[in-house]
């Protein structure tokens, strides 16, 4: 009896098949690079453009991990965490710049090309560092962090909720994107960053590099999600389950909720911050239209989708919405924003526990 | 009361001094009065009762106290405290527990996690993470759950539970809190007249440790309590004094009695 | 808990997924009569799909054109339509399944620098071809991209040139607008160093960028009013992109800026744009392309009998980048014909030197620079939402991607 | 150019009708050259006063006038062509007949010479118009007949109009004493166009330096106080265009908590009404010039339509979960934009502007309005003020409130409160198609139209105070007014990257916005 006090919902053995199926899909996911090194004509060959899309998937769970965490467990719905995903990207964006040395088109030894071509004369000090590849990942989680702490502060504070909450947030990455769009911020406006050569030594574009930051991503995913298991059924956990439902009871037994969302929020930034920093060197490229509004709402949808305040379900919600996504952007490519609307209202009208409510019993 | 329950330590009590001094406290909002210049003394190990039709104060009289609104003008003090400089949680935490007229539990954890969480303990997120369950700590939330009757539902879902049992367990978190003074909000609401009487047993027990204030509408157990009586009738004092002197009181027989 | 179910969904999730993308790849080479596939790689949504949706009917018309001559290389001509949503990382991930997934031989596609900037590596990667339709900034040559818009040798230059000349109306002050990305900041660099070279110094120039799709004009109309009160012949350099144009032109419009006090000259407005604008108060203002509707001649009646058949709309308007895609398109043909076989490194040689007779009644030709040899053309805007050119450049100009008003390209290798 | 003017006076006090046969038949041919010959042979015309140039040039000007294979010029009359040398109808003309062609330079020398011909004209409209075109000309050869026509004038307009026309005659001409008093008369004026020509005569003429920075540095003051009021009216426009996007929201949002997040669309839909309808009066001349009009009512049935649709369909079984409403109203929001695209294209569709909202409005004080933006402001503020009838005088609007306030103990009054909730919401997205109509007279008409205001629609609300109309109209002026005064220095996109963090900040300081609903009631 002792042993499930803390653990409530799923019983022990429902906890153990749980495990066993997401140890199996790691596994699964783990021996992808190693398909895509059979030859082509072998049967279970697994093309490049399935490994990288795959990568670049992993890195969207990871940031439906950190919404689940601020939404399914607090109740904090963030409409903004596709710019803390963003501000990671472009720290790791940064980082890959510098890299490119004086490879760039205009040769220079250490301003990037948009940079010579705005007519810079030396780099803006917020750059300098970040030719270190540990400040760069330092970076990608603190700014979306220190971000997350100064909003978070001010608006839990004061006491915003709901959809309070989501409106501002959503209007931070609107004032962020439409801030990054200016050529002026040293940021390479609209096209962002680009053309990137090389990460840790290892030149970008090839199966190689694919392999490794696939596993990187998948790691990271690991350790995200034992992370945040470990959060949601400690004490904490539960404390931010009592925030969700009924935050001024959790007030009068003398919790300063402030801190405790506040926590959970500067957590949940810097993990999207992380996940954004793996998914630029994947898909090569970091620029505005991340911050845009519809991205982050759309990833709180995949959170939605699979269920939230399950966080199996953020995962599987990322990895079934995108590639539903990619298969019919190509199969319809006229009628698929029908499909994937119609999807989300269905889900939100039918399934309010979202994919895992279909297998799973009531969570929590 | 059950061993499991043991009383604070190293609390310095003076019971001369009082534990909760209101004086001149008004809340206006929009031109309306909720209180009017309300003056109210509760004495340490004392219980308190408190009446009023609907509308008195009664409710905003313990958001104030609680920190949920500043009033408008008057004082508040909780031993040397002013409270209305302070936040709920920090109130709380000075030991001050609340018990709302409408149950509010959290539905989605167990009757134990809703316990665990009402238990005192450092209140932190990173207390919160690296929480550990001792072995001591569980014998006290075991020993709360028997107290309020809720054994054989201990590892149920507060959700689930029936109203007396949500009244119950709120009391049990306010147990758990282990605070000084209690404020119960119409504790027995929707009980069976076998509960309330057994309400009534365990208010009066805790009071003497530690002090009570129960606002009530049921006169009946108002009267088990045996406590002194306040009246609230329009964010003021109407009358104060034993069950009998305010029932025999011709202003509150007028206001709420009478009618 | 119906856990075998949940490993189950996984699992198959992920299988059969894989199954659907990677089916074709399973399939045998092509062998002599398999289809040859054209890969279009344009946005059918979001912001983009404005001007985009276009160019996708032009690559299907011309597929449909060429399948109607008994395909290419006695093979038939398929289209592989993508739609990666005006979103640029989705244009690298689409790009990398045209490639790897439907093995497509060419691809068709992009619209702003960006999106080509995000897929340049991954045609680089896997050495596939793309045909890139859009005038744009230049600075750039990629071995496995052909850019068949405009360099800015061939739009933005000689159209200041006309505007400073007697008959464009003597300008001696430049206002230049924007949308604030990298083809117009590029652009008016390469114009700002044109114009001081031409003795119109800083002090004469106005740059100011706007936000993609901005709509409230009114501030910047009314400053560009003042900028061209100082008591020189002024004008305008719009750079301004998509979205944006229909309020900056209804505002210049509201503001009675009359093409004879201030003309306005664009490069990303033509006869798409102008279509959703009421243009009686635009007439007089300009465009530079290198291709307009109005162009008379055969190969651009071919061109506009195909089209309004094609998309069955006898008023469907044309404009230049449609024009670039349809010779992109037929320069491939006769490349793929003189190579005999579709695969890229034989194509590219053999792109090298192709000519063709353009819609825009000049014969135009792949320079080693993968860049063409256009001619430029000035129109005035029409009451009826047409061009009529003003202007134009005696032959085809050769581009110069690498421009030489830009500073940093002095120690470059020319293109 | 160079002509003595003592010969143009003669001309034209004498009109000699030999002379003037020679001046316009022989500058006619030119019409036929390239537009450097058109331009000349338009100067020409103009100078010549001949009243056979007027039809020609005019015919010009509207793209009317033909050139013929050898080289004559002919002229539209009725049904056919005549010669416009001999006047004589030009038989076989059609064959190898063009159009001559206008550029920019053609057009000015167009719009100088026409000016020039009608400023004597009887017609008080063309005068005045010709004023303007003369004094934009600015050709000293123009004194002796803006002379003559002052020495007539006698509406007042027009004579302040010819003043500065013969002002900036004066001005580039080689008489000292009327320069030095044209530049005072240029000072007086006060407008960017004095302005301009006084710098650029003050480069050639270093002895009125003194005299032109004075005329300056007036205007300039004039200028400077007429620029705060157009930065006001511009900020007053913006408002209005917030106000019109965000009053739906106040209603469907501020009143009933529903976060629709498809609430753009519904505003694209009242902008693809307003084509719909025009494309319909476009058949029915009489029709026509009230299709804009007719938008209204139609765009508004259309969106409260698809909002009554969406509510009793979706919404209403997702009350109390706002969050899952938000979601849920983002897809419908992404199939409604790709209906659209497919049904209408993803092209831009043209809506015209009615003749009386195009151009500008020059208010006293010289303070000039576009007629758009000065409409839409009053649309906005009409459509306010019926939304507070609405909500205060109406049936419904009481059924409305009670609804709000308490909807079991409406429920129980016998209000029917789904069917409450449904033309609620229908209201509120009606309110979005109203202004669909007003953005398709400024905005693209595309399916993209909406995306651009949902956020600020919804920081409008916001900030004003969810729930309060005042606060939307307070908020929406305050947000418009801010963001222009602004944009000068900050640029378009930092003044409103500003806007957006102030506003974050507002919110923290208070909560429930600017107009905040007080008491127990707004606590929940």
């Amino acid at each position: 009896m002792s042993a499930t006090i803390a653990t409530p919902a799923p019983g022990t053995t429902g906890r153990l098949t749980i495990r066993l199926v997401l140890i199996g899909a790691i596994l699964v996911l783990a021996v992808l690079p190693v398909l895509n090194q059979l030859p082509a004509e072998s049967t279970l060959h697994v093309s490049d453009f399935i490994v990288s899309i795959t990568g670049k998937w992993i890195t969207y769970a990871v940031l439906a991990l950190a919404i689940d965490l601020a939404w399914g467990y607090a109740g904090i719905l963030s409409l903004g965490h596709g710019a803390f995903f963003a501000l990671g990207g472009y720290a790791m964006g940064m980082h890959l710049m510098r890299l490119i040395g004086p490879r760039g088109v205009y040769g220079h030894p250490t301003l990037p090309d948009f940079m010579v071509f705005l007519g810079y004369q030396e780099l803006p000090w917020y750059w300098l560092g970040f030719e270190h590849f540990p400040y760069a990942v330092l970076m990608a989680m603190a700014v979306p962090g220190v971000l997350a702490a100064i909003l978070g502060f001010l608006a839990f504070r004061s006491r915003i909720t709901g959809v309070y909450l989501s409106i501002i947030t959503q209007a931070m990455t609107y004032a962020l994107m439409l801030a990054f769009f200016r050529n002026d911020m040293g940021f390479g406006g609209n096209n962002g960053f680009t053309d990137f050569k090389e990460l840790l030594g290892m030149p970008l574009n090839t199966d190689n590099a694919r392999a490794v930051l696939f596993y990187a991503s998948l790691a990271l995913l690991v350790v995200a999600f034992l992370a945040c298991t470990r959060i949601t059924q400690s004490k904490l956990g539960r404390v931010l389950v009592a925030i969700r439902d009924a935050e001024s009871r959790v007030r009068f037994l003398g919790y300063d909720v402030t801190r405790h969302k506040l926590f959970v929020f500067v957590l949940s930034a810097a993990l999207a911050g992380l996940a954004g920093a793996l998914y630029v060197p994947q898909v090569g490229i970091i620029n505005p239209g991340e911050f845009s509004p519809g991205n982050s709402i759309e990833a709180v949808i995949w959170v939605a989708v699979g269920g939230r305040g399950t966080l199996v379900g953020a995962v599987l919600g990322a990895f079934s919405v995108n590639a539903l996504k990619t298969w019919l952007t190509t199969v319809a490519p006229d009628l698929w924003l029908f499909a994937l609307g119609g999807l989300f209202v269905a889900v939100t009208l039918f399934l309010p526990r979202g994919l895992i409510g279909l297998f799973a019993k009531a969570p929590k | 009361m059950s061993d499991g329950y043991s009383p604070p330590l190293g609390r310095s009590k003076d019971s001369s001094a009082p534990v909760l001094y209101l004086d001149g406290v008004s809340v206006v909002f929009d031109g309306f009065r909720a209180l009017n210049n309300l003056s109210l003394v509760v004495d340490a190990g004392e219980l308190r009762a408190i009446i009023g039709p609907n509308g008195a104060g009664k409710t905003t009289m313990m958001d104030v106290i609680t920190g949920k609104t500043r009033p408008t003008a008057g004082v508040v003090r909780f031993r040397d405290h002013d409270l209305t400089r302070l936040d709920e949680a920090t109130i709380a935490n000075l030991g001050i527990g609340r018990k709302f007229q409408k149950p509010t539990v959290f539905d989605a954890l167990t009757v134990f996690e809703n316990l665990e969480l009402a238990l005192k303990a450092p209140r932190g997120p990173f207390a919160c993470l690296a929480w550990l369950l001792s072995g001591e700590a569980r014998r006290r939330i075991e020993a709360t759950v028997e107290e309020i009757g809720l054994t054989a539902r201990m590892h149920d879902r507060a959700a689930i539970l029936s109203h007396g049992q949500r009244q119950w367990l709120e009391i049990g978190m306010l147990l758990m809190q282990d605070p000084e003074l209690l404020l119960v909000d119409e504790p027995v609401a929707g009980m069976t007249d076998q509960e309330t009487e057994h309400t009534a047993a365990l208010l009066v027990r805790i009071a003497g440790q530690r002090s009570v204030v129960v606002v009530e509408h049921d006169l009946e157990f108002v009267r088990a309590l045996g406590s002194k009586v306040t009246v609230l009738c329009e964010g003021s004092m109407l009358s104060e004094g034993s069950i009998d002197h305010v029932q025999n009181d011709p202003r509150v027989i007028e206001v709420y009695l009478g009618r | 808990m119906s856990t075998t179910s949940l490993t189950f969904t996984r699992r198959a999730a992920l299988a059969g997924l894989g199954a659907a993308l990677a089916a074709p790849a399973i399939r045998p080479a092509f062998g002599q009569g398999a289809p040859i596939k054209v890969g279009v790689l344009h946005s059918l949504s979001g912001t983009m799909a404005i001007s985009e949706t276009a160019l996708r009917d032009t690559v299907l018309m011309m597929v449909e054109w060429i399948n109607g001559r008994g395909g290419l290389l006695g093979r038939k001509v398929e289209a592989v339509v993508v739609d990666p949503a005006s979103n640029w990382p989705l244009f690298a991930e689409k790009a990398r399944e045209l490639l790897q997934v439907h093995k497509v031989d060419v691809t068709f596609g992009c619209w702003t620098s960006v999106s080509r900037k995000s897929v340049l590596p991954v045609f680089e990667e896997l050495n596939g071809m793309l045909f890139y339709p859009v005038q744009y900034e230049g600075e750039e040559e990629s071995r496995n991209i052909f850019y068949t818009g405009a360099a800015p040798n061939q739009q933005a230059i000689p159209a200041v040139e006309y505007l400073m000349s007697a008959d464009g109306g003597d300008a001696k002050r430049i206002a230049l607008l924007g949308t604030d990305y990298v083809y117009p900041r590029t652009t008016n660099r390469i114009l700002r160093g044109f114009l001081n070279a031409k003795g119109i110094g800083n002090a004469d120039i106005m740059e100011e960028y706007t936000p993609f799709g901005h709509s409230d004009w009114q501030g910047i109309v009314a400053r560009v009013k003042r900028f061209a009160s100082e008591g020189k012949k002024t004008a305008i350099v719009s750079t301004i992109n998509g979205d944006a144009n229909v309020p900056f032109y209804r505002e210049l419009g509201n503001q009675g800026i009359k093409a004879e006090d201030i003309p306005c000259v664009a490069f990303s407005v033509g006869e798409e744009e102008l279509a959703g604008i009421d243009t009686r108060p635009l007439v007089g203002h300009l465009a530079a392309w290198n291709y307009f509707m109005s162009i008379k001649g055969a190969p651009n009646e071919e061109l506009l009998k195909l089209w309004q058949a094609h998309i069955k709309n006898p008023k469907r308007v044309t404009n230049d980048p449609m024009e670039a895609t349809y010779t992109g398109f037929r320069m491939w043909t006769q490349a793929v014909q003189k190579a005999g076989t579709t695969a890229v490194d034989a194509v590219r040689t053999a792109m090298i030197g192709q000519k063709l007779m353009a819609p825009c009644g000049y014969e135009e030709e792949m320079l080693a620079n993968h860049h063409l040899s256009k001619p430029v053309f000035i129109g005035e805007v029409q009451a009826d939402g047409q061009f009529n050119i003003v202007w134009k450049t005696p032959n085809a100009v050769k581009a110069e991607n690498w421009s030489q008003f830009i500073p940093e390209n002095a120690n470059r290798r020319r293109g | 150019m160079k002509r003595p003017l003592l010969g143009l006076l003669l001309l034209l006090l004498l009109a000699l009708p030999v002379r003037a046969q020679d001046a316009f038949t022989g500058a006619l041919p030119g019409l036929a050259g390239g537009f450097a010959d058109i331009a000349t042979a338009v100067e020409r015309l103009g100078a010549a006063g001949d009243p056979r140039a007027l039809p020609v040039l005019r015919a010009l000007q509207e793209g009317r006038l033909q050139k013929a294979g050898d080289g004559r010029i002919l002229l539209p009359e009725g049904a056919g062509l005549v010669d416009a040398a001999t006047g004589q109808p030009a038989e076989a003309a059609g064959a190898g007949a063009e159009a001559v062609r206008l550029n920019n330079r053609v057009r000015q020398a167009l719009r100088g010479a026409l000016g020039r011909l009608q400023i004597l004209s009887p017609d008080p409209a063309e005068r005045q118009a010709a004023a303007e075109a003369v004094f934009r000309s600015r050709s000293a050869e123009n004194v002796p007949v803006l002379r003559q026509a002052l020495a007539r004038e006698t509406v007042p307009r027009i004579r302040t109009q010819l003043e500065l026309a013969l002002a900036a005659s004066q001005l580039v001409g080689t008489d000292e004493a009327g320069k030095r008093d044209a530049v005072a008369r240029l000072g007086s004026a006060g407008t960017v166009e004095a302005r301009a020509l006084l710098l650029e005569a003050r480069g050639g003429n270093p002895d009125l330096v003194t005299a032109i920075d004075v005329s300056i540095a007036t205007i300039e003051r004039t200028l400077s106080l007429r620029r705060a009021a157009e930065t006001l009216f511009q900020g007053l426009s913006l408002g209005s265009v917030l106000l019109l996007a965000a009053l739906g929201l106040a209603i469907t949002f501020g009143v009933m908590g529903v976060i629709n997040m498809a609430h753009g669309e519904f505003v694209m839909l009242g902008a693809y009404a307003t084509f719909l309808v025009q494309e319909f009066c476009r058949g029915i001349p009489w029709l026509a010039p009230w299709s804009l009009a007719l938008s209204v009512p139609a765009a508004f049935l259309v969106t409260a339509a698809a909002g009554a649709l969406l509510e009793r369909g979706l919404i209403r079984h997702l009350y109390g979960r706002p969050l899952e409403t938000l979601l849920m109203t983002f897809g419908v929001g992404m199939i409604l934009q790709q209906a659209v695209r497919l049904a209408f294209g993803a092209q831009n569709r043209e809506v015209l502007s009615p003749a009386w909202m195009q151009g500008t409005l020059l208010l006293p004080g010289g303070i000039s309005v576009t007629q758009n933006r000065l409409w839409i402001i009053v649309f906005g503020l009409a459509v306010l003020l019926l939304v507070f009838a609405a909500i205060r005088l109406t049936r419904f609007g009481l059924e409305m409130r009670a609804v709000v306030q308490n909807r079991r103990i409406a429920a129980t009054m016998g209000i029917r409160t789904g069917r409450v909730d449904a033309m609620t919401f229908a209201f509120g997205s009606g309110l979005a198609g109203l202004a669909g109509v007003a953005l398709s007279q400024i905005d693209n008409v595309s399916p993209n139209l909406g995306t651009g205001y949902i956020i600020d629609s919804f920081m409008v609300v916001v900030f004003g105070g969810v729930g309060s109309l005042a606060g939307t109209l307070v908020g929406a002026m305050t947000l418009g007014i801010v963001n222009k005064m602004l944009e000068p220095w900050a640029g378009a996109v930092l003044a409103k990257v500003f806007v957006l963090i102030a506003i974050m900040l507002f919110i923290q300081r208070r909560p429930k916005g600017l107009f905040a609903l007080k008491g127990r009631a707004a606590e929940s």
